[in-house]
């Protein structure tokens, strides 16, 4: 009896909380018609924007996924003065409210920013977009990979030295296919974060259309011309992408029982 | 669309500075209320632009709130002309050493286009609300934007307390006293704030509060898009004008000042103007040409038809923001950080 | 001693060596630039007018009840969520059921799908003019959307994946037989669960529910859509910020950003400091 | 000489680890390190392996030295206490990893690893993971995997420690097996004497970093040189006592000396029996070694084979292993007064003290 009372709530908090607004943009979405709805998709500008958002959250994926694995190795590996700092440092962009990570790249590369000598055009550019994605979405694959790098005994690797594996053999053979499965999940966490960002991204680049706009910033601007259809597809759009990442998640997860793949 | 592509990409790649014939690159950084005029008279420039000099002009139109707009050109937005809310908002530009000739050097003062802050009521205006003095009243639900982020909103503001402040508010005195007890009976009421004009009227739309303060332009684009509500014209208002600038330093550096200034020049051409109209927007202060039509295409409110008025409504007391020393002294005054309105605002709420 | 220097440094070879402190300084080097660059500019932008201008900052009321409203709504959200996210984490491991697979899958929603839409979404739920967020204002006569309420519901939302799956490891770990040896004690289910599951989550619920706090005070996309941006009443800090930004006031923006940041690291930290005691419990 | 260690030092900070240990040890031997946890040993298998860095002294491993280089080129197979397969890898690819490392080719490298599977008995299971193996035979892969490049050089670090009893004595069998079929020098690191004197051709007995005493299990056994050795290798009663002319000395009592003890002359020292090496009689003429003196019995135990008796002889107590067919015949009870005798018995110098002191 209390089981189907506690799975009752569970399923029905969830649903309010989870479902019921993904409900709500789908059948608002389906009220203007197919016909509407793939017309608003397919205007350049929606495009364009899916296109940047697209080419942003894959550059901060590969980006992330090198330099997050080499810093979860120095975190977990190294010993130095700092450590705990740079740890705790780690997850600061999780909590940094967006618009001064974005506001942060004006002041400091902006027409009279304080490295406004810096040879790349940072401020107002895609390639600042892409710093400051990169930013927001730097702490996934590092947690993911860190607790999974710890667990792993130092002994793996001794054997592997021993039998004559060299270094960079050893990291490719022996623990990147024991890290694969978490940082694979990071990656995964990146992408959406990535795909998501909207604040940060809006400051640094200024949100021209064609040019600095994202997905987000398209469906922001969307609902401020009432474009509606145009803000809610391009919205399910990212929703569902949402949800192929969610699939992704759920597969890649690593779940307990399951620590190896075979 | 494979077309458009590839000039993103060859955009992306280097500096517009193309010689004459091969096509030019113009980047437009408006505040975002105006993005419906703009995409009526940018085709019709650009034809202009081809017919007269044989060049084609590519756009990048970038419609941010106007603050936001201001501080990225100040910050390095490499844009060539800017159309913002806020006279304030060049100033800045002009202050950061960006804008070096004299902008309102011509016979609008450096304005493009005007409106007039006004309130909006939901249909039939069942709280009855007339003028100013109504939405004082307690249990009025008011939106309006927030002055922080929004210039918009300070003309809102401004609209209110320079009403007060002339004495047409009925049951305040005239005077900064009288003013000021009226902005804080309105805040009382106010709900939300939004970050923009914009958003403001759309939390409106979707069905929160009794009464909008907005813009007059902003009423016109909201029922052209099917909205339904009522204009209320305050006997006694601010008007709103928006100016529009070239940037030199960036012209010079991209090499388009002359591509620039043709376009600003073209704005205030009969075609622009009656484009600004459609969209809501009075023509700035000095008028053009008598002659030009420049009645909304949109239908005014029912009543205003039925009397047979076609052109804007002509406001009883209009009074402008020069009335009380221009932006540079009210900004600090009201706005600033120890301004009449920051610490109404933060005693009103903070109850 | 000098013997002893010469052969550890030689040990072994050069070039392991080499890419020991080559890939050491490139992870510092990066973190540095990418993390301690932006805190740099924060602090200096808000101290640049001194301690009593940071002071005066932050302690003007719009700016205090901003911070406030943050670390209130994020508090209740963390609360609520640390209840239903160990209730859901429960269910999950303990129970079987249908759409027990799919429950699972959707939980991870927040973490995948942007907030800006997650705000879309609430008002096109919650909003005045939709069936049940007019329902909800006639009945109750309470607003969701543009209201604190709607700050705390888009918080939840954000908020729900964290505690469960701090928690969900914790318990499918859980050694079974300590439950058994419980219930061959006569104690009740509740009482196994008060005394035995609970003291063994609660770690695991703190850090999550820490963890969902830290995100939720720097959340900005959904929040400026579903809030009401009145100050003092239902503005956030991530959204005063935006403002003081929009508004160029640099100073009182970054100063409003130290404390936000100076909040979350010290729950980061105390994240740290409970996760360390944790493994060594174990 | 297949390993020779010269002097070698390691230490973390102040703490010495290993303590100038030199060692040499032959082709095909296999030498067992024998010390409690924490005595050093295995940090000293770390440093033949190049897995920790030396401090000083040196390593040649056949003529070769190879103090200087890394792990990868020192051409030795390590097996390690909890084995540490690659826990990705099936038992097969993970004998084989020594192979692709060194770029053998691949119908060689099945030849191989199809030689090492018979080797450890384990033809069948090449396809399997790790953890569907237990312990043992994971043990067997990871001593496979070692001996798959034919290193010159084997490496033991506590192989049986983590298995049970039963298992352990087998295993133990199947490595000597091997051992012997490759003729491969082996250290092996262990702190169970038991496993040490059934392995080792020779026991190298370490405590607190300092190889105390080298030497083979018999020559231990029965005349260690060390307090410590007498002690960690089985039990011992030790009595103060002391060497004059031919005699020794044990409180009132005195025995022939034994043989070569000359140097321990005047020196005090310490008279080491073996219980098993003292008798029990109930009349001293029964007796067929030397006579101790008459004790009294204070418990009786049963140990399995033997029976161990705990006997008091003056104001010392003493333990006895005896068989229990002659306890039942000798039908001692404790109270009893009985004869000690002994036939060996051997002295160890006191000052020789055991430990880093």
């Amino acid at each position: 009896m209390r089981k189907f009372v506690l799975i009752g709530l569970v399923l029905s908090y969830a649903g309010v909380l989870l479902l019921a607004p993904m409900l709500a943009l789908v059948i608002n979405l389906l009220e203007y018609g197919l016909d509407t709805i793939w017309a608003a998709i397919t205007t350049p500008e929606a495009l364009l924007a899916l296109r940047l958002s697209l080419i942003l959250a894959l550059c901060s994926v590969m980006i992330n996924t090198v330099m997050g694995v080499l810093i979860a190795w120095v975190l977990v590996r190294h010993q130095f003065w700092g450590k705990r700092f740079f740890n705790a440092v780690v997850d600061l962009p999780f909590v940094v409210s967006p618009v001064i990570v974005g506001y942060v790249l004006i002041v400091l590369f902006g027409r009279q920013g304080w490295l406004s000598g810096f040879p790349v055009q940072l401020a107002f550019s895609t390639a600042g977009m892409l710093l400051v994605t990169v930013f927001v979405s730097l702490p996934f694959v590092i947690r993911e990979v860190m607790p999974v790098l710890a667990a792993i005994t130092p002994e793996q690797e001794e054997a592997a030295f021993t039998l004559g594996a060299s270094h960079t053999l050893t990291f490719r053979r022996i623990l990147l296919p024991i890290l694969w499965p978490s940082i694979l999940y990071g990656i995964v966490l990146t992408l959406a974060r990535s795909l998501g960002e909207f604040g940060a991204a809006a400051v640094a680049g200024g949100g021209v259309q064609g040019v600095t706009e994202t997905a987000t910033i398209y469906v922001y601007r969307a609902l401020q011309d009432r474009n509606d259809v145009g803000a809610y597809s391009i919205a399910v759009i990212l929703g569902l992408m949402a949800v192929g990442i969610l699939i992704l998640m759920n597969w890649l997860r690593p779940q307990e029982g399951k620590k190896h793949v075979d | 669309m494979r077309k458009l592509w590839l000039w993103v990409i060859l955009l992306m790649s280097f500096a517009p500075t193309q010689a004459q014939t091969q096509p030019i690159t113009l980047t437009l950084a408006a505040y975002a209320v105006p993005r419906e005029a703009y995409a009526k008279i940018i085709p019709l420039f650009q034809a202009d632009w081809l017919r007269q000099t044989g060049q084609e002009v590519i756009f990048e139109e970038s419609y941010l709130a106007s603050g936001a707009q201001s501080r990225a050109v100040v910050g390095g937005f490499a844009a060539d002309v800017v159309a913002l809310s806020h006279e304030q908002h060049v100033t800045n530009i002009v202050n950061a050493g960006l804008i070096t000739a004299d902008w309102q050097d011509n016979p609008y003062n450096g304005m493009v286009s005007a409106s007039v802050a006004v309130l909006v009521v939901r249909p039939g205006n069942p709280r009855e609300i007339f003028d100013w003095a109504d939405i004082a009243q307690p249990g009025i639900e008011v939106i309006t934007p927030d002055p922080a982020t929004s210039g918009g909103a300070q003309w809102n503001v401004m609209g209110a307390y320079g009403a007060a402040y002339r004495g047409q508010v009925e049951g305040y005195e005239a005077g900064e006293a009288g003013a000021l007890q009226f902005i804080t009976d309105v805040f009382i009421n106010v709900s939300v704030m939004d970050a923009d004009g914009r958003e403001s009227f759309l939390t409106f739309e979707r069905g929160i509060g009794d009464v909008a303060i907005t813009y007059e332009n902003e009423y016109f684009a909201g029922l052209a898009a099917g909205g339904e509500y009522e204009i209320i014209y305050p006997s006694s208002t601010i008007l709103i004008e928006n100016p529009v600038a070239v940037v030199d330093v960036y012209v010079d550096q991209n090499g388009t000042r002359e591509v620039a200034e043709a376009f600003v020049a073209f704005l205030y051409t009969p075609e622009a103007q009656a484009a600004f109209a459609e969209s809501g927007f009075r023509p700035p202060v000095i008028q053009i040409d008598p002659d030009i039509d420049v009645t909304p295409e949109v239908e005014p409110t029912p009543e205003a038809t039925a009397e047979g008025e076609t052109q804007f409504p002509v406001i009883e007391d209009l009074f402008t923001i020069e009335d009380f020393g221009g932006w540079e002294v009210v900004v600090p005054s009201i706005f600033g950080d120890d301004g009449i309105y920051t610490r109404m605002i933060a005693e009103v709420k903070g109850q | 001693m000098m013997q002893t220097r010469t052969l550890t440094t030689l040990n072994t070879s050069r070039t392991p060596q080499m890419i020991f402190w080559g890939v050491r300084w490139s992870a510092l080097i990066y973190l540095s630039v990418l993390i301690a660059l932006p805190l740099i500019v924060i602090s200096v932008e808000g101290l640049r007018g001194g301690i009593w201008s940071f002071w005066d900052s932050i302690t003007r009321p719009a700016a205090l009840s901003a911070i406030f409203i943050s670390v209130w709504t994020a508090a209740l959200m963390t609360v609520i969520n640390m209840i239903m996210g160990t209730l859901t984490a429960y269910v999950l491991v303990q129970y079987r059921f249908p759409g027990k697979r799919w429950l699972d899958s959707l939980i991870d929603l927040p973490f995948a799908i942007p907030t800006l839409v997650t705000g879309v979404m609430l008002i096109l739920l919650y909003g005045p003019q939709t069936p049940i967020g007019g329902w909800i204002e006639d009945q109750f006569g309470m607003r969701i959307v543009f209201s604190s309420p709607g700050i705390v519901l888009a918080l939840l939302f954000l908020g729900y994946p964290f505690v469960i799956r701090a928690v969900q490891p914790v318990l499918a770990s859980l050694d079974i037989h300590q439950q058994e040896a419980a219930y061959t004690l006569g104690a009740s289910s509740w009482l196994t669960f008060r005394r035995i599951v609970f003291p063994a989550i609660l770690p695991a619920m703190i850090t999550g529910g820490l963890l969902s706090f830290a995100r939720a005070l720097g959340e900005f996309g959904s929040i400026v859509i579903v809030s009401g941006n009145i100050p003092m009443r239902s503005q956030t800090a991530a959204v005063y910020i935006y403002g003081q930004v929009e508004s160029g006031n640099l100073a009182a923006a970054s100063s409003v950003s130290l404390v936000l940041m100076a909040i979350a690291l010290l729950t980061t930290l105390l994240v740290d400091y409970l996760a360390r005691r944790r493994t060594a419990h174990a | 000489m297949s390993i020779n260690l010269t002097n070698i030092h390691k230490g973390y900070g102040a703490q010495v680890v290993v303590d100038d240990v030199s060692l040499e040890i032959e082709s095909g031997e296999l030498f067992v390190l024998l010390g409690p946890s924490g005595s050093g040993k295995s940090t000293i298998l770390r440093l033949i392996a190049g897995l920790t860095p030396l401090d000083q002294g040196g390593i040649a491993l056949h003529g070769r030295d190879v103090s200087l280089l890394p792990p990868q080129q020192r051409g030795v197979g390590f097996v390690f206490q909890n084995y540490s397969l690659f826990q990705h890898m099936t038992a097969e690819q993970n004998i084989a990893f020594g192979l692709e490392v060194k770029r053998v080719p691949r119908s060689e490298r099945q030849a191989r690893v199809t030689e090492l599977l018979q080797l450890i008995e384990m033809e069948t299971m090449g396809k399997r993971y790790p953890h569907q193996l237990s312990g043992g035979q994971q043990q067997r892969v990871a001593v496979a995997r070692a001996l798959a490049q034919r290193p010159e050089v084997l490496l033991l670090d506590e192989p049986f420690g983590a298995l049970d009893v039963k298992i352990r004595a087998q295993l133990r069998q199947n490595l000597r097996a091997i051992q012997t079929q490759l003729g491969v020098t082996t250290i092996l690191v262990t702190h169970d004497q038991e496993e040490a004197f059934e392995l080792a051709d020779r026991i190298g007995v370490i405590d607190g970093g300092k190889l105390l005493e080298v030497g083979t299990p018999d020559q231990l056994y029965r005349a260690p040189k060390h307090r410590f050795t007498a002690t960690f290798l089985g039990n011992a009663n030790l009595f103060p006592a002391h060497r004059n002319g031919s005699k020794v000395y044990l409180g009132d009592q005195h025995l022939p000396a034994p043989p070569d003890t000359d140097h321990l002359t005047g020196q005090p020292v310490e008279m080491m029996l073996r219980p098993e090496s003292i008798e029990i009689a109930l009349n001293p003429t029964d007796l067929k070694g030397s006579v101790l003196g008459q004790a009294t019995v204070t418990q009786l135990a049963f140990a399995g084979a033997l029976e161990r008796v705990t006997v008091q002889l003056e104001d010392r107590v003493l333990q006895v292993l005896i068989h229990p067919a002659q306890s039942r015949q000798l039908g001692i009870r404790p109270g009893d007064r009985i004869w000690l005798g002994v036939q060996e018995y051997h002295l160890l110098a006191t000052n020789h003290h055991s430990g880093a002191g």
